[in-house]
């Protein structure tokens, strides 16, 4: 039965947003691609169908930064990824604090993390980090991790 | 005088819990020395709810950058004398978080630490074991 | 006149350090400013540079109570990004310890919401049945905090069938002092008069906030990943979910008493039924890919996702802590109640912002008395004499 | 000689040091109990002087910014209420007839002291928790007072309406204790609950609930000011039973009395260790619905006699 409306429930989204690209990967895992613009009427629908925001996250990848929301569907147990890319030169999306408040601090936190400009956020303050750390350095960019770790190892080499 | 001080300190210890960014481990085993098993009130320690009222320091996890300012905050709230006991492997050598951007070293690096009980967890015999050498330290 | 009452961050109502500002008229808290990252130790830097399989040691260490969860998510999020079918024996394990460790952190909690109200009696009671079952860890993995039992294909260790009677025993101790706890939690009407109607965050809130565990299932929103994804061993064994409905304080904590008793049930069951066999696969390499992995903590449902390019180490690797949902609840479950209720209500969703490593060189007058690998073999001593003290 | 012999009764016995020095014992006995009920060991005997010795000897530290005279005028006003308090009791159980007319009232006022002390020095402060506490323990005072005194009403009505400690004590010896008939009851039980809140155990220590203002008006003080609270607490729990013993109890002039105070010392750390703490609303509901009414009806009792 939970395959069924798995099926069912693929096959609705397939109509009603046609550009988006479906990726299933085990029966309780899908992953769905999709535009930066189309994020949020996206997210909102699933929402809607009762779905749980569990959590979203951020990667620095080769081509900009890719971020991934992920949906639970609990009758079902499955999980409903929406991927996106947002380019880094250009690092906004639209924030989906105004109809799901739990949205709120995984969003401060990929800001302060990866740099991500959310559109619409009511209080995009740095959640995790210090008042002292500089603002916008983002500890989670691969320019930066490769930064650091220079820095490490020159130092290590320094005490040695 | 200054041995009715020593007394005073040795027979009552009473320690305020300083947790920086640990992860509860240590701070629950403190807390479990209070309790029925480990009884730690036999030797008049107490777990004091103002750094002010507090003659020891236990501190437990690694230091980041948002909780330095309030550990040296507390640690100057703290009538003189004190005694500062780390407890746990965190609070010793930041280990596995050495590498990681948010964390500033150890306790030692900003305040004088006494006494380090290693282990992560101590086991509360541990903890007790090193309040206990701690004092006679004195 | 508005004031600012601040809890923490360094405050005896939380182990560890967090900031809430209350903002008070009187004794009414009006709003609540919630600031974190006290205790923010960059995992999701650190685990990028550890290979596949340190990083349930890392991630052991994110929370002290929950020292089993991450680790377990972890391992089945890799297992699912990699198709790897640990053997059944290890499945079983896994279950007995995730649900001795919900026992464990559930009565943790339960004491310190006593000590919260100020009622030490029932802190010092309930934590004198919850040290057994330290022992009882102890005795099977050898450390009575951060088990280190979960690992990517299988388990780290065996539970010998030796043992099987000292954990029955100490189940059936259990069933009948949490029959006493749960009567005298409800029967109390002190208790209730502290509990009752307090901090009530209502079903559509808990929706929107996503909020997960017991939290939710106080309120009436029936989730839980053991049900709904079952994984391991969660598909083989008979259990209900316990939910609450009025979501007030007293209601998450009955449902967490409840859950004991569920618990209680499951690792019965997994004891009887277990197979033999070996407790783990060969795993070669992660293909490159991604997985998701979750797993039913005390306080919620525990997230991790990680990717892998191929390599012996992980690119992405993504947690979500319960509490990390749950605390930014509070906000509107604490509004319009007074102080006192506060600290109650903050509590009462088990917060949990939590991580460590292990020995040094302990010295005594300057001189250096054991060295790491002393400590270790104390260690190790007091765990064999413990051994045979329960085997007598 | 004379001012001698009223020095000697004020510094060193009954006031102030043998005070202090059975007080801190009579805490011991509470930290005992409670560790028993908690199934645990407990301290020694001689932890509370400890404690005490080594508060005296540690640095103090007067917040920046604080009223420095108030800061510290807080602690010194409740022990001194209590010497005075401790040498009035004696004598008047031992002399009735040294008593002069309105000394209750005295008394109620010296027992008003300490929580005076309290609510200035935790203004004084300049921490907001320490404010919360001392508006709570403002608040909690105005609730029990209104109780505890219509119960000493009725002890002035069933002693034939003196307001002297004396005669209170002088009828009890000729017609028996008050407590062995229904508004005594009554009273005794109103006391003694007050007695709880007056020494700010739990059901009733909101104003210093550790879990919710860390230590409330007491947050800022270390060293000896903290002793002295310390030590005005410890003197307290010592005085009230024996308050409540002078005037419910028969009066303390027989070796009885010492059974009579340990069982009221253990009543009080039973009722403190099998209770959670009310919030403030609850204990002013409490004092004055559930025990004002109570005492109401003691009154009426009292006045037909029973």
């Amino acid at each position: 039965m939970k395959k069924e409306y798995s099926k069912k429930f693929l096959e609705e989204i397939s109509k009603k947003f046609p550009e988006v690209l479906i990726k299933i990967h085990s029966p309780r895992r899908t992953y769905i691609r999709i535009s930066r613009e189309g994020v949020y009427e996206f997210a909102k629908f699933l929402f809607e169908k009762g779905l749980r925001l569990s959590i979203a996250t951020g990667i620095d990848t080769r081509e900009g930064i890719e971020i991934i929301y992920h949906f639970s569907h609990d009758p079902s147990g499955t999980y409903y990824n929406i991927k996106t890319v947002v380019p880094k030169d250009d690092p906004k999306i639209r924030s989906l604090t105004d109809f799901l408040p739990a949205a709120d601090w995984i969003e401060r936190e990929i800001q302060e993390l990866l740099g991500v400009d959310f559109i619409g956020h009511p209080n995009l303050k740095p959640l995790l980090t210090a008042e002292t750390w500089p603002q916008g350095l983002c500890p989670l960019r691969r320019d930066y991790m490769n930064e650091h770790k220079k820095i490490k190892i020159e130092g290590l080499k320094e005490e040695h | 005088m200054g041995n009715l001080k020593l007394l005073g300190l040795k027979k009552s210890p009473w320690v305020f819990h300083l947790a920086a960014a640990a992860c509860n481990n240590c701070d629950i085993e403190i807390l479990d020395i209070l309790t029925p098993r480990w009884d730690v009130e036999r030797f008049g320690i107490v777990l004091v709810g103002s750094p002010r009222h507090a003659d020891a320091l236990l501190v437990t996890g690694v230091i980041n950058r948002k909780t330095l300012p309030r550990v040296l905050r507390v640690y100057e709230q703290t009538p003189k004398p004190c005694l500062v006991i780390a407890v746990g492997s965190c609070a010793c050598h930041p280990h596995i978080f050495e590498s990681s951007y948010n964390v500033v070293g150890p306790y030692d690096k900003h305040i004088p630490v006494d006494v380090y009980i290693p282990g992560c967890p101590p086991k509360p015999e541990a903890i007790i074991m090193g309040v206990v050498k701690a004092l006679k330290r004195l | 006149m508005r004031r600012v009452v601040p809890i923490g961050p360094y405050h005896p109502l939380q182990e560890e350090p967090e900031f809430f500002k209350l903002i008070v008229e009187g004794e009414k808290v009006v709003d609540l400013e919630i600031n974190i990252g006290y205790n923010h130790r960059g995992h999701e830097y650190i685990s990028p540079t550890l290979t596949w399989d340190q990083v349930p040691f890392l991630v052991e260490r994110i929370c002290g109570i929950c020292s089993d969860s991450h680790p377990y998510a972890y391992v089945l999020a890799v297992e699912d990004c990699a198709h790897i079918e640990p053997p059944p024996r290890a499945k079983y394990i896994r279950t007995i310890i995730g649900e001795l460790e919900r026992i464990h952190s559930h009565y943790l909690w339960l004491g310190l919401a006593g000590h919260f109200i100020g009622y030490n009696t029932v802190w010092m009671w309930v934590w004198r049945y919850r040290e057994p079952l330290l022992d009882l860890f102890e005795l099977i993995m050898g450390n009575r905090n951060h088990y280190a039992i979960n690992k990517i294909g299988g388990a780290r260790r065996d539970i010998k069938p030796e043992d099987y009677p000292k954990i029955e025993k100490y189940l059936d101790m259990l069933e009948k002092k949490n029959a006493m706890f749960t009567k005298a939690i409800l029967d109390d009407p002190v208790i209730r008069a502290r509990l009752e109607g307090v901090g009530i965050l209502k079903k559509e809130d808990a929706i929107a906030y996503a909020v997960t565990g017991p939290t939710a299932r106080g309120s009436g929103y029936a989730i839980d990943v053991r049900k709904d994804d079952p994984y391991d061993a969660y598909d083989k064994v008979d259990w209900d979910i316990v939910v609450g409905k009025d979501g007030d304080v007293l209601a998450k904590a009955v449902v967490r008493l409840l859950e004991c008793d569920e618990s209680i049930k499951i690792v019965r069951q997994c004891l009887k039924n277990m197979p033999d066999g070996p407790i783990e696969t060969r795993v070669d390499g992660i293909p490159p890919g991604e997985g998701i992995g979750h797993h039913e903590a005390p306080r919620g449902e525990v997230f991790h996702y990680v990717r892998s390019d191929g390599s012996n180490m992980p690119v992405r690797h993504k947690v979500r802590a319960p509490s990390f949902m749950n605390i930014a609840s509070n906000v509107v479950a604490v509004k319009g109640y007074s102080i006192a209720d506060a600290t109650l209500v903050l509590a009462a969703v088990d917060p949990c912002y939590c991580c460590t490593e292990r020995t040094m060189v302990a010295y005594e007058d300057g001189k250096e008395k054991y060295t790491g690998k002393d400590l270790l073999q104390l260690s190790w001593k007091k765990t064999e004499r413990l051994r045979e003290r329960y085997r007598k | 000689m004379n001012i001698i012999k009223t020095l000697f009764s004020y510094i060193i016995f009954p006031g102030f040091l043998f005070t202090a020095v059975v007080g801190l014992f009579v805490t011991w006995i509470d930290r005992k109990v409670t560790a028993r009920v908690h199934w645990r060991v407990g301290p020694p005997w001689y932890q509370p002087y400890a404690d005490f010795l080594k508060l005296l000897l540690k640095e103090t530290i007067i917040p920046e910014g604080s009223s420095k005279i108030i800061f510290l005028l807080g602690p010194i006003l409740g022990l001194i209420g209590m010497s005075i308090l401790a040498v009035m009791l004696f004598s008047m159980n031992f002399n009735p007839h040294t008593s002069f007319v309105g000394d209750l009232i005295v008394i109620i006022y010296l027992l008003a002291l300490p929580p005076i002390g309290v609510i200035l020095g935790g203004s004084a402060s300049r921490n907001p928790l320490a404010s919360v506490g001392a508006s709570r323990e403002m608040t909690q005072y105005f609730a029990y007072e209104l109780p505890f005194l219509i119960s000493l009403a009725i002890i002035i009505l069933k002693a034939g309406g003196h307001i002297k400690f004396g005669d209170i004590i002088i009828a009890q010896h000729t017609s028996g204790s008050f407590l062995y008939s229904i508004s005594g009851i009554i009273a005794g039980v109103v006391i003694f609950f007050t007695m709880q809140a007056k020494l700010s155990f739990v059901p009733f220590d909101i104003p210093e609930a550790e879990q919710e203002i860390m230590a409330g008006p007491y947050i800022e003080y270390s060293g000896v000011a903290l002793a002295v609270y310390k030590l005005t607490r410890a003197m307290m729990f010592f005085l009230l039973p024996l308050f409540f013993i002078s005037v419910l109890w028969g009066g303390f002039a027989d070796w009885w009395a010492v059974l009579k105070f340990l069982v009221l010392v253990v009543l009080i750390v039973l009722v403190k260790n099998t209770n959670p703490r009310l919030r403030i609303d609850q204990s002013l509901k409490f004092f004055w619905l559930g025990l004002g009414i109570f005492s109401i009806i003691g009154l009426i009792f009292a006045f037909y006699g029973l």
